[in-house]
């Protein structure tokens, strides 16, 4: 095997990875070829609608479906009655905690509505048209409660439940009266008061954060056709195909090897359309069961907004101590999690990313935070790109900023100061693996905007920096020789973003071969083996590590077929850059294409496989650096310059890489300055569309620089990190000690808009 | 979205009779950018919709020196805004025409719906208040004609009867030493409601040192967009200047009665009032010195 | 279920005849009538641009535009800008600068710079950002988009020039 | 025996210790064991006869994937942690 590793010992000279090749689904893209969620037609094929509820809190009186069912076009209605229902709390998806029950009411509600647009019915129409009209149909009697929708209101002691048994979880001694706080957990390190006592200079402050959308353009979409034969297929955007196939067994009651997901192109999903929380997908198949027809739903904006899974809005408080030298002594936090309508920090496991991150690029003797899962009347929240981690960057690196600006010391220096290494240990008891922390921070310090002037008044300049754990996880591949010595790769994980192009690419280094000859494509659940969704930034590294692995098997099975053409031992024939070698016989050569052509006449075909599971990630580092200039009469913050500076491990595909964190960077401006829910009192979501759900325009954002520091990842041939997650988590934080340095004032809510700027300038 | 009926009359007469007798169950189209979207969120429902873009007269742009400038309802704001002679003699409209939406809205939306949507915000509207624009309304009984400054009665309320048809905008020619502007503020940069819009228009005198008349109109800051006569009265007599400027601002503030809603709160958008009329004011009086108002 | 209106209109350049509803979307027709699904749905309000499509060389929001409107009109597609000779030079500029990730937003996002390059020779940054302001792209954070259409824009002139020449 | 570190929620019933050495071959059985010093421990870490929902065990930096009956030496560091997953 020693051979077939030749081209990956070398380290940095790779002739196909950190090259720039055309994407595999480019040109389909390109010309409107490409098939997303929405795009499936098949025949006879109906149309579903969710009949949502207009109240934030009731009680479900009755559902009366009959007028909706005896509507022209109208086949088939259904309520959770046509569920069989799930009382098992405990299953394990993926890595996650399901709680069925919980995501069976989601997706619709049994006795109790939790929110606005929680459904309540569906139904399935010749149109969409139809549908939605005979959705006005079905008549609902509601008892409305009061509602709950931020964290403060849903602990106070008198606030209506949204779950009468809901006892708090923790790892202390039991509660016994039930509340909205679903969880509570709680790291320590050494001893924090020893630490505040120590400090010279305390920081302290309290911040809120508002509850934010993926924004992805393509809504939640899905077709479902439930055959005779029992066998149901599925047509879906997500970023799980297996996770959605074994969702959807347990939620239908349903053998795994009778459904059939068939993962569509996905149009943007960033955390939002993970299998684990799902909402159409089971109620479509359910809807074409009962109406014996394939059945199409697609969410409107609205409903996107209303009821899928947007992440956490956040309550935080945080203190931090430092030494005049600079030297953080002790941080200290609590950290309050909107969970939406049903437990959820548990689930997505954004506690452990919060907690665990929140201080991660800091060497610090002494800390404690205590995280807080509160369920509110709105939709449930999941993952949004480094779930978690933006929210708790935004204090963190604001008070880092406060310190070096107290102790006079140079904001990146001040980092430097009291930056991780390998080994470090962090909060919550877990060390760092391999990191460039250090060669991030030198590299903003030395780059070309950290040294340019600031041009004028009201100009000011910001720094932040975070963490991202990333993840490894299954991955299966599989590649196929063809006869002309083209090779056929398949993987199971969903291609958000070029990933099956740079998963290639790391087959195509094994092989010797160029991209071209590297037909690269997404499996359904039948034509590969479990592969886990895609997301924590795992695909290029864990599913990039099954491609190596399954090269690396038609390699192995090549030299045999070339030592048995040469008649020599296989031991003898030696692979590099896509030659067979043997030395017998006065030294012989065999292209791979060579070898391919002949696989028939030397026992058939060849197909390498790979079923993986890689642990010891490493983790990424990114700092921002941004120059804005604020209109003091408006509050207006304008975009000047911004740089992304991010270890990257190994690009595999640099433009993709680039692509990742100016994209995960312009998400972060959003969540900075624009973007956020609004609730009136009854528990309306107000801004239910992209007019008032501001994500940025091409008009708000310069062009971003990125810097790309490249310390190899461990447990990776090619030194590959996840590089998708983290350049989401500074820009908030980044942009908040921009603003101060251009207007004096701290600006502690997200978004950091026009009016809380003026507020705290004391403009209005 | 209901079913509707679809109908596209060629001639005024046609189309007012279209809806003759139908009260609030019809609606006239032209850009739908308002209508569509109003119709699929289920704000309104309507059974008819009457197609107004194949109205000759409601697709004229027109401008002569001596009349000034007739723009048909249905004229989508690309064309206005890429107009030649709109864009020279009146780039206060320009100004606000350009806002309405992006790119791809301007492909259809129209003054003139603009007008009919009757939203406070609307970008257009202080700016034809303050150019002293008129509306040709075409009804079962004839045309009429009234003040822009009197069109809007309510958030999404017009004087229109039920069936009457906006034909036209019509703006005098421009005073010689006028000048006018209109700026809002929006949260991001583009494809934003106004928090709040400020029209102006000015008229120096001969020697362009001394403000002979100036007209002040305010959106998003009251239940229609509201023509500031007092904030623009003060200004007659004075000399342009920043003490000037204020004064007229901060009557401006005191004619607006801004509410809080998802989009801003009364605070901040009296105080922006009184930002954007300082910034319109100054942006006029450039024009109107025949300079090109650098106004953001 | 209301009465269908026929409507004839050149897309893509064909002529081309369906039936249709008045409340139905010139983006539904095109998507679930005439089976041109490489205009998108994003938002059905006109506020992503992932519909826009050219009517009559001008670029609009297919979602609000209805069905019935374009009789007798010319509508361009992202599925025409392609021809078998291979990709338009915007979308070939596109596939080279990386400017895509999901994908969704880019027909859209090609309709709308083809209508601003088959207008303006040289747009500047500011004019392409501002131009592209009313179509959202959640993936690439536009700074490969605003590229790709510079670089479209420079390629289009050189064959401009080498078609004159 | 392993080290085990208590969480600091669960350090009331340990008299304020971080950390404590306890046998036992599979994480279910140091829990046992911790249960047999600490009475209440087991509770707090085990419902219905699995991890509790929302908890990881990590055995030398690893996520323990198989929970209750991953395997530990008499050298492991066992945590508890809350679960980690997707993103």
């Amino acid at each position: 095997m020693s051979q077939d590793k030749h081209s990956l010992a070398g380290g940095t000279n790779y002739q196909v990875v950190g090259t720039r090749p055309p994407r595999h689904d480019a040109p389909d893209k390109l010309t409107g070829r490409a098939l997303f969620g929405p795009d499936t037609k098949l025949p006879g094929m109906l149309y579903g609608k969710m009949v949502r509820s207009p109240h934030a809190h009731a009680h479900i009186r009755s559902i009366d479906t009959r007028r909706a069912a005896s509507f022209p076009g109208v086949y088939a209605v259904v309520t959770a009655q046509d569920f069989r229902w799930n009382e098992d709390p405990g299953a394990k998806l993926d890595e996650s905690a399901i709680n069925f029950a919980y995501l069976q009411e989601n997706m619709l509600a049994r006795e109790k509505v939790l929110y606005v647009g929680h459904p309540v019915a569906a139904v399935a129409a010749s149109s969409n048209h139809v549908a939605e009209e005979a959705a006005e149909l079905v008549d609902v009697q509601y008892d409305v409660l009061p509602a709950v929708t931020d964290v403060g209101a849903a602990m106070r002691p008198d606030a209506p439940l949204l779950h009468e048994h809901l006892i708090t979880q923790s790892l202390s001694k039991p509660g016994q009266r039930p509340s909205n706080v679903a969880s509570h957990f709680q790291h320590v390190k050494g001893d924090p008061s020893q630490g505040f006592a120590q400090a010279e200079v305390i920081v302290e402050h309290e911040f809120t954060t508002s509850t934010v959308h993926q924004g992805y353009i393509e809504p939640q979409a899905c077709t479902a056709w439930w055959g005779l034969d029992g066998n149901l297929k599925v047509w879906t955007t997500t970023q799980g195909a297996f996770g959605m196939r074994d969702q959807l067994a347990k939620l239908l009651h349903h053998p795994m090897s009778s459904i059939l997901v068939i993962p569509t192109e996905v149009g943007g999903a960033f955390g939002g359309k993970l299998p684990i929380f799902i909402f159409l997908e089971a109620v479509a198949a359910l809807l074409s069961r009962k109406a014996n027809r394939p059945v199409k739903m697609i969410m409107t904006r609205a409903e996107v907004f209303l009821a899928t899974n947007p992440t956490s809005g956040a309550y935080l408080k945080a203190k931090m101590g430092a030494t005049r030298e600079g030297r953080i002594t002790a941080v200290q936090a609590e950290l309050y999690f909107e969970a939406g309508a049903y437990p959820s920090a548990s689930v997505i496991g954004y506690f452990g990313f919060a907690m665990g991150f929140m201080f991660a690029p800091y060497d610090l003797p002494h800390g404690q935070i205590d995280a807080y899962d509160v369920v509110v009347n709105k939709p449930r929240t999941a993952a949004y790109r480094a779930p978690g981690v933006t929210q708790v960057n935004f204090p963190a690196e604001q008070l880092i900023d406060e310190l070096a600006v107290k102790l006079g010391m140079d904001p990146i220096a001040f980092r430097l100061k009291n930056v991780v290494h390998q080994g470090s240990e962090l909060i919550d008891g877990t060390s760092h693996g391999s990191i460039g922390a250090e060669e991030v921070l030198r590299a903003a310090q030395s780059s070309g905007h950290y040294g340019s002037p600031l041009q004028g008044p009201h100009h000011g300049r910001g720094v932040a920096q975070g963490y991202w754990g990333n993840w490894g996880a299954h991955s299966s591949c599989a590649i196929s020789v063809n006869g002309d010595g083209t090779v056929s790769l398949v993987s199971g994980s969903i291609d958000l973003s070029g990933t099956r192009t740079t998963v290639a690419m790391q087959a195509a280094e094994v092989l010797g071969l160029s991209l071209e000859r590297i037909k690269s494509s997404v499996g359904d659940t039948d034509s590969i083996g479990y592969t886990e969704m895609s997301g924590g930034s795992r695909t290029t590294f864990a599913t990039g590590i099954a491609a190596i692995t399954a090269a690396q098997d038609v390699v192995s099975q090549m030299r045999g077929r070339a030592a048995l053409l040469w008649g020599v031992e296989v031991q003898d024939v030696s692979f590099d850059q896509g030659i067979f070698t043997t030395h017998r016989g006065g030294g012989r050569q065999m292209t791979f294409a060579e070898v391919a052509e002949r696989l028939a006449e030397t026992g058939g075909p060849v197909t390498g496989r790979a079923n993986v599971d890689p642990q010891g990630w490493g983790g990424a580092f990114g700092t921002h650096i941004v120059d804005v200039q604020v209109d003091p009469e408006t509050g207006k913050v304008d975009i000047l310059r911004y740089s992304v500076v991010q270890d990257v491990g190994k690009a595999v595909h640099p433009s993709y890489v680039e692509g990742q964190m100016q994209g995960g960077a312009v998400q972060g401006i959003g969540w900075a300055l624009y973007e956020g829910y609004q609730y009136n009192a009854r528990g309306d979501m107000l801004n239910p569309g992209f007019l008032d759900y501001k994500i940025p325009t091409a008009l708000d954002v310069p062009m971003i620089e990125t810097i790309m520091v490249e310390v190899p990842g461990p447990n990776h041939p090619f030194g590959v990190r996840g590089v998708g997650e983290i350049p989401i988590v500074p820009p908030p934080a980044a942009l908040a000690n921009a603003i101060y340095r251009a207007t004096g004032v701290r600006v502690t809510d997200l978004p950091m808009t026009p009016v809380r700027i003026l507020e705290a300038m004391g403009v209005i | 979205m209901r079913a509707f009926e679809y109908l596209a009359p060629t001639t005024i007469g046609e189309a007012v009779a279209a809806l003759a007798g139908k009260g609030d169950g019809g609606r006239f189209l032209a850009g739908g950018t308002d209508l569509i979207v109003q119709l699929r969120c289920g704000v309104l429902d309507v059974g008819l919709v009457v197609d107004v873009k194949k109205i000759p007269e409601l697709n004229v742009i027109a401008f002569r020196p001596a009349e000034g400038l007739t723009i048909g309802a249905a004229v989508p704001c690309h064309r206005i805004a890429e107009h030649a002679d709109v864009a020279r003699v009146y780039p206060g409209l320009v100004d606000a025409v350009a806002l309405i939406g992006g790119t791809a809205i301007q492909g259809r939306a129209t003054l003139g719906g603009n007008l009919c949507n009757a939203a406070p915000s609307g970008d257009s509207i202080p700016a034809m208040i303050v150019l002293e624009a008129t509306c040709t309304i075409a009804g079962p009984a004839g045309l009429r004609t009234v003040t822009v400054e009197r069109f809007c009665t309510g958030p999404g309320k017009t004087l229109l009867n039920p069936g009457e048809l906006l034909v036209s905008v019509h703006l005098p020619p421009p005073m010689a030493n006028s000048g006018a502007c209109y700026l809002r503020f929006i949260p991001r940069h583009e494809m934003d409601i106004a928090v709040v819009g400020v029209g102006a228009s000015v008229v120096l005198n001969a020697d362009r040192a001394v403000i002979e008349a100036a007209r002040l109109a305010l959106g998003a800051v009251g239940p229609t967009p509201l023509y500031a006569e007092a904030a623009g009265a003060a200004l007659k007599g004075k000399t342009p200047s920043e003490e000037s400027f204020a004064e007229a601002a901060r009557l401006a503030q005191k004619a607006a009665r801004p509410i809080t809603d998802l989009r801003g709160t009364e605070a901040q958008r009296r105080h922006l009032v009184g930002v954007l009329t300082r910034r319109v004011l100054r942006g006029a009086v450039e024009r109107a010195k025949g300079g090109a108002a650098d106004v953001r | 279920m209301s009465a269908k209106t026929r409507v004839n209109a050149k897309i893509n350049g064909e002529q081309v005849e369906f039936l249709c509803e008045p409340r139905q979307s010139l983006l539904e027709c095109l998507r679930d009538i005439l089976g041109l699904t490489g205009s998108k749905e994003g938002c059905n309000d006109g506020n992503c641009g992932a519909c826009s499509v050219l009517l009559n060389g001008r670029v609009v929001n297919s979602c609000l535009v209805l069905g019935v409107e374009v009789q007798g009109q010319e509508v361009i597609t992202v599925e025409g800008l392609a021809d078998w000779r291979g990709l338009h030079p915007l979308q070939q500029a596109f596939l080279d600068h990386a400017a895509l990730q999901c994908g969704y937003c880019i027909p859209g996002i090609l309709i709308a710079s083809k209508a601003l390059l088959d207008r303006e020779t040289n747009p500047s940054e500011e004019r392409i950002r501002t131009w592209l302001a009313g179509n959202l792209c959640r993936c690439t954070g536009y700074d490969k988009i605003v590229r790709a259409v510079q670089d479209a824009a420079a390629r289009l002139k050189q064959a401009r020039r080498e078609v004159n020449s | 025996m392993a080290v085990v570190w208590i969480p600091s929620m669960m350090r009331d019933l340990t008299g304020g210790k971080e950390r404590v050495h306890v046998p036992g071959a599979t994480v279910g059985e140091v829990i046992d064991a911790l249960e047999a010093a600490y009475p209440g421990a087991k509770e707090r870490l085990v419902v219905q006869g699995r991890l509790a929902s929302g908890i990881m065990a990590t055995v030398d930096g690893k996520r323990a994937l198989r929970g209750l009956e991953q395997q530990v030496s008499v050298e492991s560091i066992v945590r508890f942690l809350p679960i980690m997953a997707g993103g």
